[in-house]
């Protein structure tokens, strides 16, 4: 084992003068040929389709490449601190209840040594308890409600996801800059954590960024996977409000757009989608023109033919290749969450000279700055436990050259300017009128 | 004024979708005396077999009309299938049984019947808007609505009439109601009781399927949408009175307005009215609404 | 007990949607009297008997019990003031033993159910059951299940189970139906031992004319929901009207089955 | 009273068995445990329902009471802080049994599938509120913090997997001696024949009445443990219509033989679903599904009814 570290120590610079450092501390873990690790994602239900085997494949696609270190430098190191990754993954569907079961289950029954995943906001609120209870690295991938950190610091528990908050304030300040004639506005969000969040954010920004601006009395919470629209679709059109702001995900945006575009709602409202891309990619030429469309990231739809970077160029072609289609939102939120494990167990092995501890491999991943596939991201909120990073709006539109759907006035916002100073909660920031934002 | 209109139709589309699903229970209630919670599993099947239909034509690029007789052979299809094979080799063995244990029985099938569906549709969503996109809209109410809704309400008629033609018009539904009179009497009399059970489970669980079909369009055809039905054509069929058709139509318009009316004015309450309104009506009227012919003693 | 009859009926009237199955009936029982309820077929015996049970409430008229008001009372509560009834079905629990039948009976009878907090299977209600086994004969049977036991054990068991409450007045629906002819005397022999011996009055639905003139000492001959007669057997079983309507047309035993046989009562769904 | 408990060999053998349980579960690995905690937790509302179901009644909505008890312990626990196993219990199973006493004058009155749809309707109404009221914590739920002993907060499990199964032991000798006395012969009784019950001079709709109370406690003890053990609760497993149907499934599983049948059901449904899961992500509902049909056909009876031809002696039978 030590001759395969020194060996990659020489292969990988930056690493090299900290195992020199390594070699006094000593405590290091027993050496591992394979980690176990939990990946958790939809795999039944309606959010299957559009993020759940989306982020699995993201996931399973890196996990491969890293095993045998054919990912673009400096990422080509072989393995997880040397160790082989063994996934086992698991289906996010069923409930909170029977997910925290789940979770001790993957834990306690098979050994587990971390856990990755989670896509709703609703799983990650009930995981991170048990997460802290069974002390056991959990690293969460999607989920994007801010109360995750900003009810308790955790211990154990990371995202590598922006939350909520980043991309409610984004697309206040998108929807100013782009059209400031547009004063009113409502919305339509799935009645838990994320939509709860996501309005919520979404309106605060909006009140402070444009005081003349006015929001719906009777904004729409249905109930998340619903599926039928027809009733909340006639609310939103009887309403004045001239935009409407949607923070839908899963099976229920596609189903949004399917029976809102035939009634022509996308000609009489300005439709703002938080995370919609899905939908996008999966009605190609169906999808309407011109709604202003986010993806809570520097990937997928906004940046799929620039941002070129190895990694990012890799990322796309493999995935292409491999599942046909291009990556999706949750694929590159996968992958970055299993590339941010693969950093910290690297780092702490060769801090610790040695197969790293968890504790080791936590305070590796504390504070991390690292670059991922579109852009580079800062674990800068939560002490250190959740990410940073920029996020993007455009206009969305049909490429035809291409044969495919993209976005036209792509404007993105540094993490400064859309997530609150570390220590700060984002509603008291947002009523401070966000001082200190960095645009 | 607008407000009452998009009400009114925003309730009528529901209510519509409500009663093709609830029918079907409601028939096999009455005559089998069966509580079929698979119901919302042939729901499922007849919106997967249609999506999967139309986007397959779409695939191949036929007339987008194709994709309403998509609907219409899946629904059969999905009946006469998974109707025929349930009713023979489990449900048949059970008539004698408790109508609670056969209800939990059918629960086990439908069940089995979601995964199955994971297993031959995969997990992917399907998208088979073809025929809600090609029929446009109208404005109606100072705001714009779909076309494809008003169809389903015609559907909804079309079915209500054709029931209630079949059981007091035709020779087969005079048998029924003999049936459901009573079993051994009409056996006594050497009508083929076994056949009449057959057919009527395949008939609702046609209309089942149908009801998922013609509303596949309208959504993203996902994993496990089948199971809030199952309540749902519940309450419908209780408030209307278990085993009655005219009843099932009322059942279905009340939820349907009612729904439309909470998610406009109380939208907290959207779910909360369903089951209010089932509890209230059990309690006045345990028979429902329309008690169906044989009230049942218990 | 104060002067007032046992049974006192006047002017009792049942309707079922039109049809009369009740009509202006008046019977006074006293106690100790023995009262054969003769009819054919529909004559309105056992919708009588349902009446005073409670099971059934009266169109109009007046049911008392020693002076006291049980008109349309509940069935359990007509139990209660001491008018009890055996059923022309034997309506016992089918799955449990003789004993098991009787030692419920004892529990819910003994002070008001206080019994029932504790086992049945206490040592005076297992003793009480056995008196009672022994009393109508049945001991033999003692452990064997409901659903087993011979039409004639079972009304037995049927019978006890309607004593065990000690009722002032005991309404018997046709105590023989259904009952082999060898088994019949027999029977008749057992209960109204059992019951003269208590003092209790009793009428009891019959079809077999020699059962009435052997035990009864009074008959009432019910035709189309009246009563046609209410004399000793001696006049009644030779009064015209009784042969013409009642007798003359009636052999075989009663096959009708009894209102509602194994239903349940106030819970038509709900 | 003491006459049937020292008499009685079943309640002799349920302690036993749960102070044997008890010791092992200390040597059991924690997933084992856990598993444990839930199939028990299960066990005792499927012990209210098979107290009905000896009645002839089955309930498809005690997920209502399941569900009142995991949310009494989670709000109990949010607002007030409550950490206390015994507080929570008496909050849980209070709320419970009150609103069970107050449905029970109106379901008291009905029988088959009018009860279980009126069931249903009611709990199906408490599920409408809770996914759509933000304060309840809409699908999220809630979750629940440590549970304490008279403010000692045990590091392990341990503590709680033994309070459960006290739990679990005193509701079984409790329905037990209650299925000794008179009342409880009146359950097979009332299943029978209730027109005799009611001129034997008992009120049917009393006895039923107070029949589902029991069940409602039990159902709300279940839900508040459930709660505890996890450590989260939230509408789709708690509240919504598929536990009800899971709860009647546990129910005609383990088979009305004996008071001890619902803890072997529900312990059996949590592995089964365990392994179900584990095997076959996609198809664990199959697994579920087809299990309850092959129970249904070929053991009528449930699990109970194997267990005592295996050992040939003879249960309460019905």
């Amino acid at each position: 084992m030590r001759k395969q570290f020194a060996y990659k120590a020489l292969r990988s610079a930056a690493i090299a003068s900290a195992v020199a450092a390594a070699a006094m501390t000593g405590a290091t873990a027993q050496a591992k040929d394979t980690i176990k690790v939990g990946v958790v994602s939809f795999l039944t239900g309606p959010a299957a389709g559009p993020f759940g085997v989306p982020g699995k494949n993201g996931a399973e696609l890196i996990i491969d490449a890293i095993n045998k270190g054919e990912l673009p430098a400096p990422y080509n190191t072989k393995g997880f601190a040397g160790a082989t990754m063994d996934p086992v993954y698991t289906d996010e569907a069923g409930g909170n209840s029977k997910q925290v079961a789940e979770y001790r289950n993957l834990v306690e029954k098979q050994n587990v040594d971390a856990l990755i995943g989670y896509i709703s906001s609703g799983s990650c609120m009930a995981m991170a308890p048990v997460a802290e209870e069974l002390q056991k690295l959990t690293i969460m991938s999607v989920c994007g409600t801010p109360r995750l950190f900003e009810e308790k610091l955790r211990s154990v528990v990371f995202r590598t996801q922006g939350n909520a908050v980043g991309d409610s304030i984004a697309a206040a300040r998108y929807m100013t800059e782009k059209f400031p004639g547009l004063k009113t506005y409502t919305g339509i969000n799935q009645n838990y954590a994320w939509g709860q969040d996501s309005w919520k954010f979404y309106s605060l920004a909006m009140e402070k960024l444009d005081p003349a601006s006015k929001a719906s009395s009777n904004p729409q919470f249905p109930k998340i996977f619903s599926g039928q629209y027809s009733a909340e679709i006639s609310t939103l059109s009887l309403d004045k409000a001239e935009v409407v702001h949607s923070s839908f995900w899963d099976g229920d945006i596609e189903a949004f757009v399917l029976q809102a575009l035939v009634r022509g709602f996308f000609e009489d409202k300005k439709f703002v989608s938080v995370v919609g891309a899905s939908a996008v990619d999966s009605l190609g030429k169906k999808f309407p023109k011109g709604v202003v469309m986010g993806t809570r990231g520097p990937y997928g739809l906004l940046t799929r033919f620039d941002r070129s970077r190895p990694l990012n160029n890799w990322f796309v072609d493999a995935y292409k290749t491999r599942y046909g289609v291009y990556p999706t939102g949750p694929s590159y939120q996968y992958a970055k969450a299993v590339l941010y494990y693969k950093l910290g167990m690297d780092k702490a092995a060769a801090m610790a000279g040695g197969f790293p501890t968890q504790d080791q491999v936590i305070a590796a991943l504390k504070g991390m700055k690292f670059e991922s596939f579109g852009g580079s991201v800062k674990m800068a909120l939560g002490g250190g436990h959740q990410a940073i990073h920029e996020v993007g709006y455009g206009i969305t539109t049909w490429d035809k050259e291409k044969k495919a759907p993209s976005a036209t006035d792509v404007k993105f916002y540094s993490a400064e300017c859309i997530n609150p100073p570390e220590g700060t909660l984002a509603a008291d920031w947002l009523a401070q009128g966000m001082p200190g934002a960095k645009c | 004024m607008q407000l009452l209109i998009t009400i009114l139709l925003d309730g009528l589309t529901y209510a519509s979708y409500l009663f093709i699903v609830s029918v079907g229970l409601t028939i096999v209630f009455g005559v089998l005396k069966i509580l079929n919670v698979a119901h919302g599993a042939f729901y499922a099947w007849g919106a997967y077999a249609a999506a999967y239909a139309i986007t397959y034509a779409a695939d191949m690029e036929y007339s987008d009309w194709i994709g309403f007789v998509c609907i219409f052979l899946a629904a059969a299809l999905v009946g006469l299938v998974l109707g025929m094979i349930i009713e023979r080799v489990i449900l048949r063995h059970m008539y004698a049984q408790d109508e609670v244990l056969i209800a939990l029985a059918t629960f086990g099938i439908f069940l089995i019947l979601e995964d199955v569906i994971l297993l031959v549709f995969g997990v992917n969503p399907y998208f088979a808007y073809q025929p809600m996109a090609l029929l446009g809209r109208v404005p109606m109410g100072g705001i714009s609505r779909d076309v494809y809704s008003f169809t389903l309400m015609a559907l909804a008629c079309v079915v209500a009439f054709s029931c209630w033609w079949g059981l007091t018009k035709t020779k087969w539904g005079k048998l029924i109601s003999v049936v459901i009179y009573d079993r051994e009497i009409s056996q006594a009399m050497g009508i083929n009781v076994s056949m009449v059970y057959l057919i009527v489970f395949v008939i609702g669980a046609g209309l089942g399927a149908l009801g998922g079909a013609y509303v596949a369009p309208t959504l993203s055809v996902a994993p496990g949408f089948g199971i809030d039905v199952i309540v749902l054509s519940f309450a419908v069929v209780v408030i209307g009175g278990m085993g009655s058709i005219p009843g099932a139509l009322i059942g279905a318009l009340m939820v349907g307005i009612l729904r439309a009316v909470a998610v406009h004015k109380m939208p907290e309450l959207e779910l909360f009215v369903v089951f209010a309104v089932m509890a209230t009506v059990l309690i006045i009227r345990p028979e429902g609404l329309f008690a169906p012919a044989k009230a049942r003693t218990i | 007990m104060n002067g007032a009859p046992a049974l006192k009926v006047t002017d009792l009237c049942k309707s079922f949607s039109g049809i009369t199955a009740a009509n202006n009936i008046n019977v006074e029982a006293t106690d100790g009297d023995i009262i054969g309820i003769i009819g054919a077929n529909g004559a309105g015996k056992t919708v009588f008997v349902n009446m005073i049970t409670g099971y059934l409430k009266p169109t109009s008229g007046k049911i008392e019990h020693h002076g006291k008001d049980i008109t349309g009372i509940e069935p359990r509560d007509a139990t209660h003031v001491g008018v009890c009834r055996s059923f022309q079905v034997s309506q016992v629990f089918m799955t449990m033993t003789v004993r098991e039948n009787l030692l419920i009976a004892l529990a819910i009878a003994k002070d008001e159910g206080k019994a029932m907090l504790s086992s049945p299977r206490s040592p005076d209600l297992l003793a009480e059951a056995d008196r009672m086994m022994a009393a109508y004969k049945i001991e033999d049977h003692a452990d064997a299940v409901a659903s087993t036991l011979s039409q004639g054990v079972r009304k037995l068991l049927d019978i006890a189970m309607a004593v065990v409450a000690n009722p002032k007045v005991l309404l018997l629906d046709e105590p023989t139906s259904g009952v082999s002819v060898e088994e019949k005397f027999a029977i008749m022999d057992i209960v109204i031992a059992a019951l003269k011996e208590k003092g209790v009055t009793v009428l009891f639905v019959e079809h077999d004319m020699e059962i009435v003139e052997r035990y009864v000492d009074r008959v009432l001959a019910f035709y189309q929901g009246e009563v046609i007669c209410d004399a000793p057997p001696a006049e009644a079983l030779v009064d015209p009207k009784v042969i013409e309507y009642v007798i003359g047309h009636d052999h075989a035993p009663n096959p009708t089955p009894a209102v509602n046989g194994g239903e349940k009562p106030e819970t038509a769904n709900a | 009273m003491l006459q049937i408990l020292r008499s009685d060999k079943t309640i002799r053998w349920t302690l036993v068995g749960f102070f044997v349980l008890a010791i092992a579960g200390n040597f059991m690995p924690a997933w084992v445990q856990n598993n444990l905690m839930f199939g028990l937790a299960r066990g005792l509302a499927v012990l209210g329902l098979m107290v009905l179901w000896r009645t002839g009644l089955i309930s498809f909505g005690h997920a209502l009471y399941f569900g009142i008890g995991a949310y009494a312990v989670a709000l109990v626990d949010k607002h007030l802080g409550v950490s206390d196993i015994f507080l929570r219990l008496a909050f849980a199973m209070g709320a419970a049994a009150m609103v069970g006493f107050a449905l029970g004058f109106i379901l008291r009155k009905y029988r088959s599938i009018f009860f279980a749809m009126l069931s249903l309707a009611f709990s199906m109404v408490l599920y409408g509120i809770l996914v759509k009221v933000e304060a309840l914590g809409s699908t999220d739920g809630f979750s629940v913090s440590a549970t304490s002993i008279l403010g000692w907060t045990p590091e392990s499990k341990y503590t709680l997997f033994c309070a459960i199964i006290v739990a679990c032991a005193a509701a079984a000798c409790m329905v037990q001696y209650y299925l000794k006395t008179g009342l409880g012969a009146l359950t097979t009784a009332i299943r029978d024949n209730e027109l005799r019950v009611e001129y034997l001079g008992y009120s049917v709709s009393k006895a039923i009445h107070f029949k589902y109370i029991i069940s409602a406690g039990l159902a709300g003890a279940s839900g508040a443990m459930m709660a505890m053990a996890l450590g989260q609760v939230d509408p789709d497993s708690m509240v919504n219509w598929t536990v009800s149907g899971e709860l009647v499934f546990i129910t005609v599983m383990a088979g009305p033989g004996s008071v001890i049948a619902p803890f072997i059901g529900g312990v059996v449904f949590e592995f089964l679903r365990t392994y179900a899961f584990e095997l076959a992500p996609h198809a664990w509902q199959l697994i579920v599904g087809g299990t309850l049909l092959a129970i249904i056909f070929f053991l009528p009876m449930g699990l109970w009814s194997l267990l005592e031809r295996i050992w040939v002696r003879k249960g309460s039978s019905s």
